[in-house]
């Protein structure tokens, strides 16, 4: 008997409020799911802390070292920005103790920030930009990018660049993050699309403000290009009813993956709210799936060393189908879907429809960290 | 001898005196009063925002100068302890050297600014300083995130810091008076010590000829010109000193933290936090820091709690059709800004203020 | 010791000060008057830095001051009190003049001394404001006081500089009549110690008979008399374009 | 003769400070009435305290039978001065950013642009202060000394009023534009306009006043008339600590 | 009495300072041999006119309210936002008008959400003016700190009412693509919103230049008791300015909301630094310069983000920088400041 405590922390306010909450409330639903509602593993209470870390690194770190210290924390999970995450990793090899990353995705959390106190259930960028890559890359096609100037623009269109086998990338173009005209780089894209042949796109990666889609309002039809990105939360898909048959590459959209998980919590989700659930749900309901699978394995033992050892290579089911915590780096290994936009009148934004489910076999996911 | 410490400027006020003086003791035993990470985060917290705080009243409160550039500074000595230590700490962790040297350059890199900024501060009038320092402070932190090979970006630096410093590095077997004596508990009391001697070493510099000079220059610079003071070099003096100050701030936030980020020190929204402490702990005082910070650091921390704990969460009011929504936890900032409003209107000399017009009457016109 | 060579200024089209040019010695009182609006306080301006000349100098000593800033001309012993009234509002009165008692001993740059150690100051300071009867409302904001009050706190400023040259713009304008005294009486002590010079600008032409050894008439900017009282009240312009029919009411 | 402004027992508190302890004083219709007294005596505190600039905290201020001051009054300053009064501070509030025009088209509160306004009136104010017209487009705060008392003393006068409250107008004024000054309040005063004082000119004193009042220490502590005091050397040195006669 | 002056001598006009105008031109003028191709540089010029007059009008409200009451209200980007939630509202309960393909329709949608947009942020306004700024008349430092926290205030009241999510803002149908000229494109809605940033600047040069209006509260602001002793009820000029002021940024949030085409509570925070610094180019308060400085702003960083886009992320704060090295108070200054 006793109970297992587990902190979730995660941006209840700040400025991902609205992403905090869907995977706050995934791992719930999931914690229910997994435990089939009981809340116990191996007779085992499970006690959920949850924690607002506002978006803030500082905080983060000292209610990470507060769950793990004061609240006795056996396992952690968390957090929303990859900021935070990042400020978050030392803590736990401090304390010796797990933390769950789920939904941050900066690839340098389970690379060259990682300790092997740090899991992911979450996928990383590369995971992003290479399952776009497998999306976009066929012969003939003349790709240009557009992403924000800073680090995880940068990243992301190398990992993108570094997939794609028999496209052409022909251009990089960067803009400010504080972007709020999108001409002039617009402009560049063209000039740089126009007098190719064959397929053109753009593909954008873009995070926060600014609404890089409205370079199609100048008319790039008439040049022939047309945008590509990959999938994002419900409201944000709202603008790709203007693209009908954009392509692009997801991590989950609820009508994609078939599986009795998936099944469950989209049923579930609709019963409760009579809406869908979205992007980070499902994001924390996998890590609740990977917790509780892990703690049957040890059947309810939460030592660290333990729980390593059971989770390297541990698969377990989620509302993506299975994925694979890989040994390396502990990063969940996890299938994509590759989409073309649909636009359904019946739905506020345009529609994913499933071209082909990528597997995790098919993308190289490179291995960062050092061990 | 209390005096000589306080530079002749005691708290003229008793209770003020009182509220001081538990705030120092509760403060010096915090590690062993309070236990737990998170109270002693906060402790730690408050003491590097008294130093923060502290610096800018110099600034706003004694010379009058509206500036939204002070985070700027409070950045740099941030970043400067965290790119030491991820620059020159070696595999074998860092040493103190790398620290010093971090610090040491991050303070001559406040020394230029502040210099830079202050001229220019010569060339345009209040209020056009105060909104250019604005635009100064968001262009600085674009470009701590752009340089991100070196800053970490947006994602910040995690770095190591001497092992004695480190919560890692226990010295005692058992714990004393209750707490595990750790690196942790030591880098507080050196922050303590730190804090307290600069803080006093503040209040000597603004009761001095030249902290009098300051306030002439803030109430009337033409006159201060007048009879002789070179209102330039003062506040060029004054914007220095409390640069310098705010980046020692910034490396003790960084040395507590052992992370930096664009986040925790340059943002705008601690600029504001800065501002708003000034104000309520009454501008001119310098004590305003220190009872003002304690009490916004630990709303800051607490106040959710608070809703939580008055039912906001799952509670009986969280039933309540609208106010439910109101005091959820979720919505803690509302409370903050109303708080704002409230302080902000209600003590308009800030608690200092209205703490010493409570205990001295005021100076009745003579003559009557 | 104090002169002016050609000193002029414009704004825009308008000359204020036109080729100005006066020498003033120690121990005399030089009265200035004219009309509203004559470049009195202008030239006043000029000489202690507050506006910068478009032509011409300053000359201190004979040394030419005209490049210096108005801080460090009053280092160098200009002292200035102000026509419309300049204090430092939210400072007590006592405050007011100890800064000007600081500023004259040259302290400002100290960080480290505990401003409260200088009791010689303060003794000083104290001194004046009996002197100038404010000594009863030491502690009151300068904000505070009524308008002649003051006045009387503007003098005190330039009293506690103790400067070589003493600058007055109309010392007395607002002055109760019984309180004027007291400042014309300060200034009668200063003229008596004949090291200082001493310049006046005044409107009240009983004031200036009575202290004045000289008086200089500016007019459009230009210096149209200078000379004995006597001689200068009764020349045309004063009459004319400075007393207006005010002569004959005064003289009645 | 009838009092166009009647202060009964005003008592007037500045944030902590007592300043006027019961002033009585009536502003007789179409008379120059001098309020005279030593600084500090609180004479600008009563007439900011007429124009509801500070509340008074007792008594009552009356004008044309109206209350428009003391605990019970409702009246805020812009209906006081919509009732007929304009007032000259003795800080002159010149709106230093505006020009000379701006200033004046303000006070006209018939006029909604420069053409409205009252031409004739206009070279009128001009006649006595000339400077005005000189710097017609010039911004006030550029003025000089004396020049702001002017604009401050014609802003008052630019559409006529019941009642005048002018405090130290003449202080910077060269003596030829103070005859001009006394000269355009004695037609102001022929055109039966009220008028209240306070003057330390002793000059102007006696060439415009009909009634003198006398404060000290925020009190009355004399009313009579010019013509009284003046005669009387005992009573200016009991009352002003000296002889108007020195002066004069 | 001394001599009359000339009987009605020719009052000076104050000469208008067309320098700045002649900057904008200029810049221009530069923006062609860099750009290079003629229809790049008219599309980038169109554009970056039309982005300055989005611009324009959302910081018009924060130029009146600084510029004639000398109020630093920070907190104005929660009328922004509030406006554009509002859009959300009204124009998601229009879907009819906004999903048809006539340009009436969508238009009669757009200018609905204006009017109710401006209609509930003038009315917070009020609110606004009342609790919170007016104790602070005069007071910057007080007015930065109680606006900022009316803003939070504002922000976490818009949680509560709209979530804290993004909500999606679509354009009308006929508002999208754009209009091909030669080989230049120009996008529909810009043109809408250049109709309606010249309206707003008309109207305000308008009201403010001709009108005593203007000159009543500059002088309030600067020596409020003389105002009120000239028999002005300056208390109500305020509040009917900051009530326009407020309404002006309720506007300006539906156009950004619009042209964003989706809304976050945060959006006004956004922008705030955008629009200070547009302000400040403007001389804090001129309407004129604050047109200018829009206008100036939209085009540098289109050119700019053609020619050396890396640049582009410090283009205003180096635009703001020349102008103010070149006149330190803005390019029209407003006088005492
Ligand atoms: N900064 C300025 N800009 C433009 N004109 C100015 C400025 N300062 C003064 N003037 C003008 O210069 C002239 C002289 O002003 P000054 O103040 O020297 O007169 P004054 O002789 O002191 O008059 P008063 O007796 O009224 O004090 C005035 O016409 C005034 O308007
Ligand atoms: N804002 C204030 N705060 C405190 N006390 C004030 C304030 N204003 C005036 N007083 C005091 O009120 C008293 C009367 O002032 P008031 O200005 O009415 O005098 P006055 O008769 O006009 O004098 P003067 O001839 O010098 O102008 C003075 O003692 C003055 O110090
Ligand atoms: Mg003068
Ligand atoms: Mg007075």
């Amino acid at each position: 008997a006793g109970e297992i405590r587990i902190a979730h922390i995660h941006s209840k306010t700040g400025p991902l409020e609205a992403y905090g909450k869907q995977t706050a409330l995934g791992f719930k639903m999931g914690l229910e799911y997994a435990t089939n509602g009981t809340m116990q593993v191996a007779g085992k209470t499970l006690v959920l802390i949850e924690k607002d870390d506002q978006g803030k690194p500082d905080l983060g770190k000292s209610l990470l070292a507060a769950a793990y210290g004061d609240d006795k924390a056996d396992i952690a999970v968390g957090p929303t920005s990859s900021g935070v995450a990042l400020a978050m990793l030392p803590v736990a090899a401090e304390y010796k103790k797990i933390l769950l990353v789920e939904p941050a995705v900066a690839d340098s959390i389970t690379g060259d920030k990682w300790n092997k106190y740090i899991f992911r259930t979450g996928r990383n960028s590369s995971q992003d930009a290479i399952s776009n890559a497998v999306a976009l890359d066929k012969p003939g096609t003349v790709i240009a990018t557009l992403a924000q100037d800073y680090a995880f623009g940068r990243d992301g269109v190398k990992a993108f660049k570094d997939a794609i086998k028999t496209a052409k990338v022909v251009h990089e173009e960067y803009l400010p993050t504080n972007t709020t005209d999108f001409t002039a780089g617009a402009q560049r894209l063209i000039d740089k699309l126009k007098d190719q042949p064959g397929r053109k796109l753009i593909f954008i990666i873009w995070a926060g403000a600014g609404n890089p889609f409205k370079i199609a309002d100048l008319d790039l039809k008439r040049h022939g290009i047309e945008i590509a990105t990959g999938g994002n939360i419900l409201p944000a898909m709202a603008a790709y009813k203007n693209f009908p048959g954009m392509e692009g590459a997801s991590y989950y959209y609820f009508g994609i993956p078939k599986n009795p998980v998936n099944e469950a919590m989209v049923a579930q989700h609709y019963k409760q709210f009579k809406q869908p659930p979205d992007f980070f749900t499902a994001g924390g309901f996998s890590a609740a799936m990977a917790v509780v699978t892990a703690l049957k394995k040890t059947n309810g033992d939460t030592a660290t060393p333990k729980l390593i050892s059971t989770m390297e290579g541990m698969s377990f089911d989620t509302p993506k189908g299975t994925m694979t915590f890989r040994k390396e780096d502990h990063q969940a290994m996890q299938s994509m879907y590759h989409f073309k936009i649909k636009v359904d009148p019946a739905f506020a934004w345009g529609v994913p429809e499933l071209v082909r489910e990528i597997k995790a076999s098919e993308m190289d996911v490179p291995i960062r960290n050092k061990r | 001898m209390i005096d000589r410490l306080l530079s002749a400027d005691p708290p003229r006020s008793r209770l003020l005196a009182v509220l001081l003086l538990a705030t120092v003791l509760g403060l010096a035993c915090a590690p062993f009063l309070f236990p737990g990470a998170k109270a002693l985060g906060v402790a730690a917290k408050m003491l590097v925002f008294i130093l923060l705080v502290a610096s800018y009243d110099l600034l706003l409160g004694y010379t009058g100068i509206v500036s939204f550039a002070h985070t700027m500074f409070f950045g740099i000595g941030a970043y400067g302890v965290a790119i030491g230590a991820t620059r020159l700490g070696g595999e074998d962790g860092t040493g103190f050297g790398a620290l010093l040297i971090g610090v040491a350059g991050a303070l001559g890199l406040s020394l230029v600014l502040g210099l830079l900024i202050g001229l220019f501060s010569l060339r345009v009038k209040a209020i056009f300083f105060a909104m250019i320092t604005l635009a100064v402070a968001a262009a600085f932190q674009g470009l701590a995130s752009q340089l991100s090979d070196v800053t970490g970006g947006e994602d910040g630096l995690s770095f190591s810091v001497p092992e004695v410093l480190t919560p890692a590095f226990e010295p005692f077997v058992a714990p004393v008076l209750g707490r595990v004596i750790d690196g942790q508990v030591f880098t507080y009391y050196l922050i303590f010590t730190v804090v307290l001697m600069v803080f006093l070493a503040l209040l000597r510099a603004v009761n001095s000829p030249f902290g009098r000079v300051l306030q002439a220059i803030r109430e009337n610079d033409f006159r201060a010109e007048a009879i002789g003071y070179r209102s330039a070099v003062y506040r060029t003096g004054s914007t220095l000193l409390s640069a310098l100050v705010a980046t020692l701030a910034g490396a003790l936030l960084a040395l507590w933290l052992r992370y930096t980020g664009p986040d925790t020190t340059l943002s705008f929204e601690i600029m504001l936090d800065v501002l708003l402490i000034v104000v309520i702990g009454g501008m001119g005082t310098m004590y305003g820091a220190v009872l003002g910070s304690v009490l916004f650091v630990f709303a800051q921390n607490y106040l959710q709690e608070g809703l939580r704990w008055m039912g906001g969460e799952g509670g009986w009011l969280a039933e309540v059709p609208v106010l439910g929504a109101l005091v959820s936890p979720d919505r803690w900032l509302l409370w903050l800004g109303l708080g704002f409003v409230l302080c902000v209107y209600h003590f308009p000399t800030g608690l200092v203020g209205r703490l010493r017009a409570r205990s001295t009457p005021g100076p009745s016109p003579a003559g009557h | 010791m104090l002169e002016t060579r050609g000193l002029t200024i414009r704004f825009g089209g308008h000359v204020a000060v036109d080729h100005v040019s006066c020498a003033f010695a120690p121990g005399t009182l030089t009265a200035i008057v004219g009309p509203n609006g004559a470049g009195k306080t202008t030239y006043f301006n000029l000489i202690s830095g507050q506006l910068p000349a478009s032509e011409g100098q300053v000359l201190l000593d004979d040394m030419d001051i005209s490049g210096l800033s108005a801080p460090q001309r009053t280092r160098r012993g200009l002292g200035r009190a102000f026509q419309l009234t300049q204090l430092f509002p939210g400072l007590s009165v006592q405050e007011n003049v100890r800064l000007a008692v600081q500023a004259r001993h040259g302290g400002g740059m100290n960080l480290w001394q505990v401003w409260r150690d200088r009791r010689d100051w303060l003794e000083e300071t104290r001194e004046l404001l009996t002197t100038v009867r404010l000594f009863d409302r030491r502690d009151a904001l300068a904000a505070s006081l009524s308008h002649g009050d003051q006045r009387k706190l503007e003098v005190a400023l330039l009293m506690a500089l103790d400067p070589r040259v003493y600058m007055f713009d109309e010392p007395t304008a607002g002055m109760s009549l019984d309180e004027a005294p007291v400042v014309l009486d300060l200034i009668r002590a200063l003229k008596a110690r004949r090291d200082r010079v001493i310049l006046l600008v005044e409107h009240k032409m009983d004031v200036v008979r009575e202290l004045a050894d000289r008086i200089v008439v500016l007019h459009q900017g230009a210096l149209v008399a200078d000379g004995e009282p006597a001689a200068v009240i009764a020349s045309d312009v004063v009459q004319q374009a400075y007393l207006g029919t005010a002569a004959t009411q005064e003289a009645a | 003769m009838t009092a166009v402004l009647e202060l009964q027992g005003v008592h007037t508190h500045i944030g902590a400070y007592h300043i006027l302890h019961g002033v009585d004083l009536a502003v007789p219709a179409g008379e120059v009435t001098m309020l005279l007294g030593r600084n500090g005596a609180g004479k600008t505190t009563t007439l900011r305290t007429i124009m509801g600039l500070w509340a008074a905290s007792a008594g009552s201020v009356r004008f044309r039978g109206q209350a428009i001051g003391g605990p019970d009054a409702s009246a805020t300053t812009p209906d006081i001065a919509r009732a007929g009064i304009a007032y000259v501070p003795e800080s002159m509030g010149i709106f230093s950013d505006l020009t000379v025009r701006e200033n004046m088209l303000l006070a006209a509160r018939a006029a909604r642009r420069e053409e409205q306004l009252d031409r004739a009136r206009l070279d009128w104010i001009f006649g006595f202060f000339p400077a005005l017209h000189k710097f017609w487009l010039y911004p006030a705060g550029k003025l000089s000394g004396g020049q702001k008392q002017m604009l401050a003393v014609a802003r008052a006068i630019i559409e006529p009023r019941a009642l005048l409250l002018i405090d130290e107008p003449s202080k910077g004024l060269a003596p030829a534009i103070v005859q001009n000054l006394v000269q355009c309040l004695a037609e102001l005063k022929r055109e039966r306009t009220t008028i209240l004082l306070v003057e330390q000119n002793v000059m102007m004193a006696r060439a415009l006043g009909d009634q003198v009042a006398v404060m000290d220490d925020g009190r009355v502590v004399h009313t009579g008339g010019m013509a009284e005091l003046a005669a009387d050397a005992e009573l200016q040195q009991r009352l002003l600590g000296l002889s108007l006669g020195a002066h004069a | 009495m001394t001599s009359h002056p000339a009987d009605g001598a020719a009052i000076p006009k104050a000469q208008f300072d067309a320098r700045p105008l002649w900057l904008l031109a200029a810049v221009m003028a530069i923006g062609w041999p860099l750009v290079g191709s003629g229809s790049t540089w008219l599309t980038l010029t169109v554009a970056g006119l039309a982005m300055g007059l989005i611009v324009f009008i959302i910081a018009s409200g924060l130029t009146l309210v600084f510029g004639l009451m000398d109020v630093l209200n920070f907190g104005h980007g929660v009328f922004i936002a509030v406006g554009a939630f509002v859009a959300t509202s009204v124009m998601g309960g229009m879907a009819d008008w906004t999903g048809s393909a006539s340009l009436g329709a969508n238009l009669v949608a757009v200018g609905a959400a204006m009017v109710v947009a401006m209609a509930v942020a003038g009315a917070i306004g009020l609110a606004f003016e009342r609790v919170i700024v007016r104790p602070v008349y005069g007071q910057h430092l007080k007015q930065i700190l109680i606006t900022m926290g009316g803003m939070i205030i504002g922000e976490e009241l818009i949680k509560v009412i709209w979530g804290p999510a993004q909500i999606p803002l679509p354009l009308p149908e006929a508002l999208r693509g754009a209009l091909l000229l030669g080989d230049a494109a120009v996008e529909r809605y810009r043109l809408l919103a250049v109709v309606i940033g010249l309206a707003v600047f008309v109207l305000l040069a308008w009201v403010l230049g001709r009108t005593k209006l203007g000159l009543l509260i500059r002088a309030g602001v600067q020596d409020r008791e003389m105002v009120e002793a000239l028999g002005y009820r300056v208390r109500h000029l305020f509040l009917g300015v900051f009530v326009a002021g407020s309404a002006l940024a309720g506007l300006g949030g539906v156009l950004w909301g619009l042209y964003q085409q989706s809304v976050v509570p945060q959006i006004g925070a956004q922008v705030n630094t955008l629009i200070f610094i547009v302000i400040i180019i403007g001389g804090l308060g001129s309407t004129l310069g604050s047109f200018v400085g829009a206008l100036l702003v939209g085009l540098v960083a289109n050119y700019l983000g053609f020619v050396a886009p890396k640049a582009a992320l410090f283009s205003n704060i180096a635009l703001m920088m020349a102008v103010l090295l070149w006149r330190p108070q803005g390019l029209y200054p407003v006088g005492g400041r």
